[in-house]
């Protein structure tokens, strides 16, 4: 029992951290806003592959460096923390892994390109009608059913579904899209379901960054803004909502890091794990967001402010990959609807 | 006791409700806190004023209807229900004109009050500085006295003043005081001010919603003649007082609204209910109900006593307000888990509610922070000790 | 449209409060805790009879003052800030209107001895299991479905079940208790709906009063009580806790009266309209037992101090005359689940 | 990363659950707050001493079995599991043992570590003071030096003393300081104190749940030789804040506790929902269930942290307190919901939920309140300014 990660894992986390300040400042998420760009920055894109991190799940044979899920965690975290606006959990975390287990023979050359940054490739799961990216995505993985797709967006009818996030672009599918059938019949579903758990890790992942971003800034300000001779900081009240977001999120992390651990392995709860790590990570960044708007005051409320980037790129998440209600009705599913016993709660963790 | 309307309150209920559903155009309507929803609410207001239902509750001199608190709380639920489109003369009316009616003088009475019913004028509030937030007593924009001209120079800069970037004029308070004994609370003086006038610059600032409505304003050198002062000179913070307290209170939140967002959200709830979801949501929506009824017979308390004892709301206000404003942030939240995956969608026909959900993040923020609220409670009404 | 109460309704209030803090102080309260006697005072009992309380709605044909449920239902509020031990809601406004409307021939006869203060009776309806005070009841109108009977509590067996509240008793019956028949047939399901709404009102009424003590306590306790140099209350945290705590109370209290209304005047949702009342009214008596002992500190949770005899009783009577969830639900079940719509929400009051 | 547990950690894991599965005495136990309850328990942490059970983190001479974080964990785990009695030892376990593994001379920790774990010698911790709760420094109990005899005379008032009324020894903190530069939190001494010696008089205080275990201690001049010193003279708030720490933090709480609360709640949320209710409380098991996991996991993560980089436990333990203590609180309070009408009783097979609660009720309290956790949180981790 180890529950602490490498010294690696947290200079490569580091790293990143570093790099995303400089290529993906709070002014760069801004300019992902535009509605008349497509909001993507290939550039920022091509640096973020070159650091290994796009094709970090892709086997060494395809050029990737052949990492986990768990290696991945805190430089998702990271993009979090950075409002990252490309789909970095699309393309890094769903798209490659499900390729890759596609055994397709295209697979591989899509793989390459993943890993080289000249692609990125987003989804569309069943029950997951809302495409990310498909303006600029170079395929998307559709699955229905027992079918999986590699679908050309441009071969066929993509809507724009404008969110609260401006940087955040969705879209709906025209019906029927044709490609390329990545499997036959029945694994698909197993596939899928996989995808749709790393998924949803990774969307766990960005909020505890953006939880931590929000906190960040609300300390920031309330340390510097006086009001009645004082900084704002040193009221009572401030300190207890910022205590409180602070608390679910160091509360939340815990639940996402042992969901990585869990997919890394394929453990057989690790679906459960990533149900509960979404439960409690939107969550936190829920919580974040609402104290930490009130500790700005009107300030936060203002659309020159950064803050409402972090936040909104929250709440547009909060719906990926299963909603909040999702993963935690999924956890009730699993330990309290059925007749058989849940989880060994004094079992391995 | 007896809680049902008498056959004039349920005549004055009908009348409102024929004339509305007459009379409110289809929606969805634009936001008044854009330029052209602006100006469709402003053509609204003065259809609203032409039949005679902009302010019921004020004399009919002044183009109300003379009608009782009761009544004015029927008239907002049936406007509500009717989904008739935002009211950008709300700050004028609801803020203003309470005070005005107090401590204004006849002349500013007559000049002001039809004016403002009748959408002619529509007035931004200017209370927020940017170092006078929460802390309203720190402002500091400053009135000097132009004996010569007999009036006053206002320089300095409101901030976070509502469709400031529409609105034909503002009030507010500015520091004519400058002595010791004039720090913090003394020495503001209540002046209205033409955003017209040389002087005055108005920027919008983009809210968080993406609307536009919000503006600083920068005055600079700005006059203002005595007769646009609002109650005594160095005495304008206990003017504004009963304003705040009107803004936090019983009049700018009435219930109709929030019965309206239940009665919304019930039937969200069925549709979803229906698709298989929502089931974990039940217990939420069942508070929604509670908290709007509860908010709806709390008011018709309230009125009563103010009716009977001709009392004022004071630190009350802060208890509506604190109640109000999270019951509004409940109702949205719990709506967004209702809808689900398309939670955060904007446009079409669910879109309203995220719209809703980020307006109703400012309700615990403005008009006073629940936390300046809630030590008002603590303190007037329970009596804890001020530090 | 005017709810308030009327000059003699409050000045009524206003003596049974006085009335109350000489008869039922905090100490008599410890002393119907004593588990070696009845925990109930005759003498305590008959001066509320002799003000009237007792018998307020007993026709004035039986000596009573033939009041409706908006009359009572400020006194009970106070006999919760007093804790009184006595079954005042279970007499006065359960048993008494049941008894009237069985329009049995013995019903008179006992009108007129819970007027007088001779007798006490409390019920046992459907769903009810538990019975108070049958330890020194006269009688128990025992329901079960289409009986409903009158039963001597010495002519069966009854056993003590403790509960949290040492001066509040509860037992069970034992099965098929025998007694004299009050209706026959169907009415009697009717007329225990009603019984049990009026018992539920009264238990939301007690909660008001309960809260209201329990915030006076604290407010005195914080206001004296100092700590790093100054009084507990003028600590932001503890002004918020307890600003809380009457928010909750404020905005029940209007739920309870409009409930008492709709029973004195049996409008056809009076039903949902207790049931909203005893939810609010539950709700924020457990929100002011929970923030006064936390703004008490460890004092409050001392036996010698009076504060938990307040929590004790609001905790117990959670369960009376339904839950708080079966309250709750009885919401949802008018408003929600049906397919018919629920009340007009711009109707009347 | 590796969340499975070793062989060795299984070995031990097995070895523990066998024993406590063969040694365990049936329940329902008494609790360890009342005379009879406390002896039935000392006896108990005798046979868990002589098993090697009682203290298995610390090294074998005194009495343990130098066992791994993750191994203590494990044990608690499984202790809960089996749902073994109460530990009456824990204050001295829990409290004191870390501070004197820390600071203690060797004479102290060979003279009252093997009797502590033995269960011969059960201390009770003595901080509050009457007018020192929440504000610790602000305590007045002093020591005033006795050069002849080697040592200081005791006197003042402790209260809220867990389970005084039967203990033998206390520990705490008395002023040894007088001078202006000895103001709270300077100038205290940290002594031990038998709770047998001349001068010292138990009262037992009924709590709240009606056990009589609290109880004030009253010092009138108690002799103390200078051996009963823990660290240095006057310098007893920084000795006591490694206790203060660990009470807040890792060890007086450990998830094993709640896991098997959570346990129960889902066993009683199954049991409720065939009887057809409980669904309303469904939500709230669930959340149940992942504040006992994300503690559980919390836990693991921080004692991985402790065994790599040899840290300690700071201003986390707040964040812990504050965790554990709401927890425990809502956990309780979903049971109650879920038994409805029987919620309120206290004996027979449910009774014991409305005894958890009233118990979970004093954790936002005890220990340092959450309030001022939160303070400290907000401060020490947040750096936010401090008043």
């Amino acid at each position: 029992m180890r529950f602490a990660f490498t010294e690696e894992q947290l200079a490569f986390r580091d790293a990143t951290r570093a790099m995303l300040a400089r290529i993906c400042p709070a002014t760069a998420v801004r300019t992902a806003w535009d509605p008349a760009s497509s909001g993507r920055d290939p550039a920022r894109w091509k640096v973020l592959a070159d650091a290994g991190i796009v094709g970090l799940l892709v086997d060494e044979a395809q050029g990737g460096l052949g990492r986990r899920v768990i290696d991945l965690v805190l430089l998702i975290e990271e993009a979090g923390r950075a409002a990252l606006p490309e789909p970095l959990v699309e393309t890094a975390l769903v798209a490659a892994p499900l390729l890759a287990a596609t055994g397709s023979p295209t697979a591989n050359e899509w793989l390459a390109r993943i890993v080289s940054g000249d692609a990125t490739i987003t989804t569309s799961l069943d029950g997951e009608p809302l495409v990310a990216d498909a303006h600029v995505a170079d395929r998307i993985i559709v699955q229905a059913r027992d079918t999986m797709l590699l679908v050309d967006p441009r071969e066929c009818s993509v809507v724009h579904q404008p969110t609260v996030d401006g940087a955040r672009r969705i879209f709906t599918l025209g019906s029927d899209p044709r490609g390329l059938a990545l499997t036959p019949g029945d694994p698909a579903r197993g596939l899928a379901a996989r995808a749709f758990d790393h998924g949803a890790l990774g969307v766990a992942a960005m909020q505890l960054g953006l939880a931590a971003r929000m906190i960040d800034l609300a300390v920031a300000h309330v340390s510097t803004r006086e009001q009645f001779g004082q900084p704002v900081g040193s009221f009572q009240a401030v300190k207890h909502h910022l205590a409180d977001a602070l608390l679910a999120l160091e509360l939340a992390r815990p639940l996402v890091y042992r969901a990585a651990c869990s997919l890394s392995h394929d453990r057989v709860h690790a679906a459960l794990h990533v149900s509960m790590a979404r439960a409690r990570a939107d969550q936190a960044a829920g919580i974040a967001a609402r104290k930490s708007l009130q500790c700005h005051g009107a300030i936060g409320y203002s659309f020159e402010y950064d803050l409402h980037l972090f936040m909104k790129r929250s709440w547009a998440l909060s719906s990926a990959f299963g909603t909040t209600s999702f993963h935690r009705d999924r956890v009730g599913v699993v330990c309290l609807d059925g007749d058989s016993p849940p989880p060994d709660p004094f079992g391995e963790p | 006791m007896d809680l049902t309307f008498t056959e004039e309150e349920r005549a004055f209920r009908r009348e409102a409700r024929l004339w509305l559903e007459a009379n409110v155009p289809p929606g969805p309507h634009p936001s008044g806190d854009t330029a052209d929803g602006f100006d469709f609410c402003r053509r609204w207001e003065r259809e609203l004023f032409d039949a005679r239902w902009a302010v019921v509750s004020w004399p009919e001199r002044y183009g109300g209807r003379g009608a009782s608190l009761v009544e004015w709380l029927i008239f907002e639920e049936e406007y509500y229900r009717a989904g008739a489109p935002q009211r950008v003369s709300q700050n004028g009316i609801f803020l203003l004109a309470p005070t005005l009616f107090e401590l204004g003088t006849e002349e500013q009475k007559e000049r002001i009050l039809p004016a403002m019913a009748a959408a002619r004028a529509l007035w931004a509030q200017g209370w927020s500085e940017p170092g006078a937030g929460s802390d309203l007593a720190a402002l500091r924009s400053r009135a000097v006295r132009d004996e010569a001209r007999g009036g006053w120079l206002l320089t300095g800069q409101k901030t976070w003043c509502t469709r400031a970037a529409f609105c034909d004029h503002l009030f507010g308070l500015f520091r004519t005081g400058t002595g010791k004994e004039h720090a913090r609370h003394k020495g503001l003086t209540y002046f209205f001010v033409d955003l017209r006038a040389p002087g005055v610059t108005v920027r919008p600032v983009g809210r968080l919603d993406g609307d536009a409505g919000f503006a600083d304003v920068v005055l600079e050198d700005v006059f203002v003649p005595d007769g646009d002062v609002l109650g005594r000179v160095h005495e304008g913070w206990s003017v504004a007082m009963s304003t705040t307290s009107s803004e936090r209170g019983l009049s700018l939140r009435s219930p109709g609204r929030f019965l309206a967002t239940a009665e919304r959200l019930v039937a969200l709830y069925r549709r979803e209910r229906e698709r298989g979801a929502g089931v974990a949501c039940r217990e939420r929506v069942v508070d929604a109900l509670l908290d709007a009824e509860a908010y709806r017979l709390h008011t018709f308390q309230t009125v009563s006593k103010m009716a009977e004892a001709g009392a004022k709301m004071g630190a009350e206000s802060s208890l509506n307000k604190i109640f109000w404003s999270e019951m509004d942030l409940a109702m949205h939240e719990t709506a967004l888990a209702l809808l689900g995956p398309s939670a955060p969608l904007v446009e079409g026909p669910d879109g309203a509610w995220m719209k809703g959900f980020e307006f109703a993040l400012a309700g615990p923020i403005y008009a006073g922070t629940n936390e300046i609220q809630r030590n008002i409670v603590a303190e007037r009404l329970l009596g804890l000790p001020r530090k």
